[in-house]
């Protein structure tokens, strides 16, 4: 979802845009949900064996690691807070 | 013994490899085939050392150390790389595509400290030079490589080492592929497009250089590997547990190579001082041990020689040796 | 010259003996003799093989592997060990692939993470951090038992690493240590059970780990650079590859403050064997000697120590390390002094 | 009486409430402040939290919701006449219903975005939420025997529906194929999704299963396809195959609800009338008096405790700005409060032959052709009306299930840890053999009261943290206070109620050497011994959600006490900083 960064005075979507929004949020919004967060499982998978020492755990040689770390640079301080929340299992209903 | 030129005539490596503990004429046979090859048959030869004890300066006489591949006659090629300059070249270069790509002025702290202290890496090291072998042969500038491996794990590990990053840029490209797969089903919903993800290609770029050289190094026909060895019981024990590590690694081990041989003849001359009848003897005890053990793997070999192998000319006797061996086992 | 036998008398507090050199020109050999030499001065000694391929059980003749401390028969007060990485290669990546696991929990994800997780803490080189490892460990944990503690850093390939992990080392550690750190303090930042997660982070193994091995080396390194409680010998033979090698490492080595011991050259060949004969083989190796021994003079002259002779026979069983101990200290080439 | 009357009732019901109560109380109590920063923007990491539009959020919300409780729990309501049923629905969404899902919400995003069990750790500490964590384990295997015992009955009554099932489920890894391997656009996919739902529709009406054809077993066979269809569900990557299904079960089982409306609404116009008698009893034989029963019957039409999971759990992480919380909590609640009232009209407008005995679980279907089949065709179309009603039923269980059974193993992982029960495919399976066996006991009416009212109890539970929280920041507590304690005393009354019912019969098994009648059913009459045991099994399991029910309860007032004595809380612990 694209982030709306005005806040509260954002203007009235027609009927037509609403309906969207309300259909795909009862049809697909689940599911994408679902996607993103297996995606991120994968990507901390993918991390801890390119970019892994980053966490403190010291796994393998970063030779080739290193040419992904220019890709991963904006992104690791958001990888570092999803890997480190504690979950729960209340936070797994979706 | 059948020597490397029968080797040759049946076989058509695009790389040699000559692999095991240090000391013992690695470095010198490699630069002698090299030489041979370059000279002798026409085939425009790299001989690369990955010894990080720059010997192969030594025997050519010549600095080479961290030059680049250097020309040091027509055909014959040679270079010494300087893994540390080239780690941290790498490095620098990682900093400055960062720089470059969010405009930065300077490395967040946190970032720069990651990539410096990668040289502490016990694997940097090696990783870089593997990356300059591969890089290298992909190349494909040259008809033969010839590669005298660093003398620690025998060599062995540089090939352990091959299997391990194949398998690791297998397994990071399976995981990023699942990202994207979610990335693009999420977008897809969401009616967007997915955006194309830079880390593939840069993944994939890693995987073609890394399974280009590992396939080509796992490949018999393609790769011969070498080992060299002297009769001496130390030398004995090591090789065979090379061998073991190479059958562990499913990878055969194209020959040996007898180094350090006093001629049997000797024995027969009358005023033969006691101490090299001694040290012949011994030999031959460890020779026969040699015989018993690996027989028909011993290719060829090459004799004591009276001065210590360096300069041109002396390879090209080491090359006549190697190639037409004398010796008999 | 100052001799070994000067040498070790000017320094009487030596504890941590290394031997270095390119390979094959007889470090192990050199280790084991001077490992004798201390042990018959009444020294309890130590003699630990850091090599990758341990030789040791073949110079004594008797078994020594196993990677535990054992008594060498035949001689008093001499204890060797090969050391296995083994053991910490296994607990290190159990270790790891447990904290992994752990942020996995809640992963629903269509692969099976633990080829993942066996490829992150599959490495060829955590034997040598492995290696180095235990190296600390024995510098810290058996000085008490031991008097002297001589090490054979294996081929020079892995002495360089040795040594420059020393310094590395200590970079590389502290980063390490300051990311555990601060993702123990995400951890409990993010954590709803604050005190639990605190209790965790407390004992995080991963982290006492790499505190304990940063104290440890931070004692190693004192230690290391300590030029009365440790030396590194260079062991050379008269030719001209082992001559480089020795030189580029001192040079290095003196750049990371670690004290040179000096030099041992092995393998001379004594003028009254070469002219006992009249083989070609002998007479210009004996030649070839002398220029290379001359060369060693000029470049490293001051820091000679010993002089070895080569031996008709491989150095092989108790009785001829006894030869090298006291070859080493009381051999001298005659044609040493003119060249 | 027309049923356009009741449902207009209620719409202006309903208004009021989101208008004027909710204003009105938005104002008094949480105050949103669209200037606050929300969770999914302080912690915005692109997965969990980051912000969504409101539209979407309430889809998202009221689908997340929606499912099998307003459709049959008015079905036993009724039970005691339509007329406390319809006031239920309405009163009890009035002023309990959306309070709870709004303020789940609220209070998440109040703090920091936790969902449920830290929240309870929070205020309650370890104690409530592994009481929390254990009831949420039975309270989840209750559901999963009802639902269970539903889909196999849905089979069994409306033999064109599981053909229609399974293509439903075929058509559903269709899509994820289509999605994930071959990266098709997703207007494609719905389109060839579609029509494989029609076709479905239409296969399954070309080949009907038999009925009864194992005769006292069928059900328990039924009961077994159901568990294989969940199990593959829980083992298998979520993204391929429970979210595809639920995205290919979504058109039809919305359209039924669009459809009942529009019958309901339009019902002036078909003539179609209410037949059943406003009122029937206050005591209803081995389902209990109306109170408290009737509160646990509609387990989702006027508050469920499943909502506040739901809505803490996710809703809340992706709340754009405090305002949308109202139009996202209320407004999905009061639109399933509409879902119930459709539903209730469904069994209203059958005529009490029609609505013979408590077995026919297949009532709604009929009055839900009965209603649209006027509009849609006449007669001719009733054949397909009866599939296609039969085959929704079937689909609003299958698809809250697969998430249910799903859950139920993360429970397990959290419970037993590494060891063998937490492991996934074996929490998966006692996750299900549990159920199967509590599904094919037979006793479904009163499992549904221990589902409604463990449900029901949870969202008294969820209403009372959210009262923690309010006094904790010092806001009024009354308006949930009260709904809390009414509904917690009720609850476990209810399932007082019934344990007692399940003790009573068990008593009488072992009396009499064979079950109550009441309680037993083929094939189980069969084996009385077994019979006699689960009835046992039932009371423990009632006596442990009554035993959690209470410790939660306890610990939340005490909670509630201290909080309340405290000074007034620093404003970082109200919510998220003031910009």
């Amino acid at each position: 979802m694209a982030s709306k960064e005005q806040k509260g005075e954002e203007k009235r979507p027609g009927f037509g845009e609403m309906m969207k929004g309300v259909l795909y949020g009862m049809a697909s919004h689940g599911h994408v949900m679902a996607a993103l967060r297996t995606r991120m499982y994968l990507e901390h998978l993918f991390m801890f064996i390119t970019l892994g020492d980053m966490l403190g755990i010291p796994v393998l040689p970063p030779y080739y690691s290193l040419r992904i770390l220019p890709y991963a640079v904006p992104n690791i301080k958001s990888w570092k807070m999803r890997v480190f929340r504690e979950r729960d299992f209340t936070d797994a209903i979706y | 013994m059948k020597g490397l030129k029968e080797f040759f005539s049946r076989h058509r490596p695009e790389i040699v490899i000559f692999a095991g503990k240090g000391g013992l004429g690695k470095t010198t046979c490699s630069a002698a085939l090299a030489y041979h090859m370059a000279t002798q048959e026409g085939k425009r030869t790299l001989c690369f050392s990955t010894d990080p004890q720059a010997s192969l300066s030594d025997i050519f006489e010549r600095n080479i150390y961290g030059q680049g591949v250097i020309e040091l006659l027509p055909n014959l090629n040679v270079v010494e790389i300087d893994a540390d300059r080239r780690v941290s070249d790498y490095q620098q270069s990682i900093k400055r595509k960062i720089l470059d790509m969010y405009g930065l002025d300077e490395l967040p702290a946190e970032i720069e400290e990651y990539i410096d202290s990668t040289s502490a890496e016990p694997a940097m090291y090696e990783s870089a030079t593997y990356d300059a072998m591969a890089e290298l042969v992909a190349a494909k500038e040259y008809d033969l490589y010839i590669f005298d491996m660093p003398p620690f794990g025998h060599g062995v590990r540089m090939v352990a080492m091959a299997e391990i990053l194949g398998k690791w840029v297998e397994k990071i490209t399976e995981a990023r592929t699942q990202v994207q797969e979610y990335e693009a089903v999420a977008a897809t919903l969401k009616g967007e497009k997915a955006t194309e993800d830079l880390v593939m290609k840069e993944l994939v770029d890693i995987r073609n250089k890394i399974k280009t050289f590992t396939d080509l190094l796992t490949d018999s026909k393609r790769t011969a590997f070498f080992m060299v060895i002297i009769p001496e019981q130390m030398a004995i024990l090591d090789t065979e547990r090379a061998l073991g590590m190479f059958d562990a690694l499913g990878m055969r081990m194209s020959g040996l190579i007898l180094n350090q041989v006093y001629p049997k003849e000797l024995l027969e001359k009358p005023n033969l001082s006691e101490f090299l009848k001694n040290r012949i003897e011994m030999q031959q005890h460890y020779l026969g041990i040699i015989r018993e053990k690996f027989g028909d793997l011993v290719v060829a070999a090459l004799p004591m020689y009276t001065r210590e192998p360096k300069g041109l000319q002396m390879l090209a006797q080491v090359a006549e040796d190697l190639m037409y061996p004398k010796l008999a086992l | 010259m100052t001799t070994l036998e000067q040498f070790l008398r000017a320094h009487p507090d030596l504890r941590f003996i290394f031997t270095g050199g390119k390979g094959g020109v007889g470090k192990t050999v050199t280790a084991a003799a001077l490992a004798y030499f201390f042990a018959t001065q009444g020294k309890r000694t130590l003699l630990a093989s850091l090599n990758p391929v341990h030789s040791l059980s073949s110079i004594f003749a008797q078994d020594l592997t196993g990677g535990e401390i054992k008594p060498v028969k035949g001689v008093n007060n001499l204890q060797a060990v090969e050391v296995e990485t083994k053991d910490v290669v296994a607990r290190y990546r159990e270790n790891i692939s447990r904290r992994v696991r752990e942020f996995l929990k809640w992963a629903d994800i269509p692969v099976d993470p633990r080829p993942f997780v066996d490829i992150a803490v599959t490495n060829p080189a955590f034997e040598e951090s492995a290696m180095f490892d235990k190296m600390m460990d024995m510098m810290v944990q058996e000085k008490e038992a031991f008097d002297v503690i001589v090490f054979d850093t294996a081929a020079v390939a892995n002495a360089v690493r040795l040594i420059g992990l020393s310094k590395i080392y200590g970079l590389w550690l502290s980063r390490m240590i300051e990311s555990r750190k601060e993702a123990l303090s995400l951890r409990v930042q993010l954590a709803f059970r604050k005190d639990k997660v605190m209790e965790e982070v407390k004992k995080d193994p991963l982290l006492a780990d790499l505190l304990s091995m940063n104290e440890r080396f931070n004692q190693v390194k004192e230690l290391l650079t300590n030029g009365t409680q440790t030396a590194f010998f260079f062991v050379t033979l008269p030719l001209a590859l082992p001559i480089s090698v020795v030189k580029r490492f001192i040079t290095m080595v003196s750049a990371y403050d670690i004290p040179v011991g000096g030099v041992l050259v092995n393998g001379i060949l004594d003028r009254k064997v070469a002219e006992a004969s009249d083989e070609e083989y002998l007479r210009n190796k004996f030649e070839e000697q002398l220029g290379y021994l001359q060369t060693i003079k000029q470049d490293l002259g001051p820091m000679v120590r010993s002089f070895i002779p080569l031996y008709p026979q491989e150095v092989v069983g108790l009785h001829t390390v006894a030869t090298v101990a006291n070859d080493m200290l009381h051999y001298m080439p005659d044609f040493w002094e003119d060249l | 009486m027309s049923p356009f009357w009741l449902v207009a009732l209620a719409l202006i019901a309903y208004y009021v409430a989101y208008r004027v109560y909710g204003k009105w109380y938005d104002r008094t109590v949480w105050r949103p402040d669209p200037n606050r920063t929300t969770p999914a923007h302080m912690y915005m990491d692109g997965v969990e939290f980051f912000p969504v539009n409101r539209y979407v959020l309430w889809g998202y919300q009221f689908k997340s919701v929606a499912a099998l409780g307003p459709i049959l729990g008015p079905f036993i309501a009724i039970t005691y006449g339509w007329l406390p049923a319809f006031l239920w629905i309405v009163l009890g969404n009035f002023f309990i219903g959306w309070l709870q899902d709004y303020g789940a919400i609220m209070v998440s995003v109040r703090n920091e975005g936790r969902s449920f069990g830290p929240i309870s750790y929070e205020f309650t500490g370890a104690a409530g939420r592994n009481t929390l964590l254990y009831f949420i384990l039975f309270y989840l295997w209750i559901i999963s025997a009802t639902f269970i015992f539903l889909i196999a009955t849905f089979w069994n009554i409306f033999p064109s529906t599981f053909v229609a099932t399974l293509g439903i489920l075929v058509t559903g890894v269709l899509v994820g194929q289509m999605l994930y391997r071959y990266k098709m656009p997703i207007g494609t996919i719905t389109i060839i999704a579609l029509i494989l739902v029609v076709v479905s529709i239409w296969l399954g009406m070309r080949l009907p299963t038999p009925k009864d054809f194992l005769g006292p077993w069928t059900l328990a066979f039924w009961a077994a396809v159901t568990c294989v269809i969940l199990y593959l569900a829980s083992i298998l990557p979520m993204p391929t195959f429970i979210q595809p299904v639920n995205y290919v079960a979504f058109f039809p089982a919305y359209l039924a609800i669009v459809l009942i409306l529009l019958g309901a609404l339009i019902s002036p116009l078909t003539g179609v009338i209410l037949q059943q008698p406003a009122w029937k009893t206050a005591y209803a034989p081995f389902v209990g008096p109306i109170w408290p029963i009737l509160f646990v019957a509609i387990a989702c039409g006027a508050i469920s405790g499943w909502h506040s999971l739901v809505g803490s759990s996710s809703t809340s992480k992706q709340l754009d700005i405090e305002p949308d919380a109202h139009p996202v909590g209320a407004g999905a609640m009061l639109s399933e409060g509409m879902l119930a009232l459709a539903s209730v009209t469904a069994y209203m407008v059958l005529s009490p032959d029609e609505l013979k005995g408590m077995t026919n679980i297949g009532a709604w279907v009929l009055g839900a052709t009965k209603l649209t089949a006027p509009y849609l065709g006449g007669d001719v179309s009733k054949a397909v009306l009866t599939t296609f009603f039969g085959l929704t039923l079937v689909i609003y269980a299958l698809t809250v299930q697969t998430l249910v059974t799903r859950f139920w193993r993360l429970v397990a992982g959290e419970i037993f840890g590494e060891s063998v029960l937490g492991q996934k495919h074996v929490a998966t399976f006692i996750g299900l053999l549990i159920p199967w066996i509590f599904a094919v006991s037979g006793s479904w009416i009163n499992l549904w009261l221990y589902f409604g009212g463990s449900n029901q109890l949870m969202a008294g539970l969820a209403i009372m943290l959210i009262t923690i929280h309010l006094a904790r920041v010092k806001a009024p507590t009354i308006y949930t206070l009260a709904p809390a304690t009414f509904m917690i005393v009720t609850t476990l009354s209810a399932l007082a109620v019934q344990t007692f019912y399940f003790f009573q019969a068990t008593m009488y098994g072992l009396a009499n050497g064979k079950p109550h009648p009441a309680f037993v059913r083929p094939p189980l009459d069969q084996y009385p011994g077994v019979a006699i045991f689960l009835n046992g099994v039932f009371v423990l399991v009632g006596a442990a959600l009554f035993i959690l029910g209470i410790r939660m309860a306890v610990l939340t007032y005490r909670a509630y006490g201290r909080f309340r004595a405290a000074p007034a809380a620093p404003a970082a612990v109200a919510g998220g900083s003031k910009e």
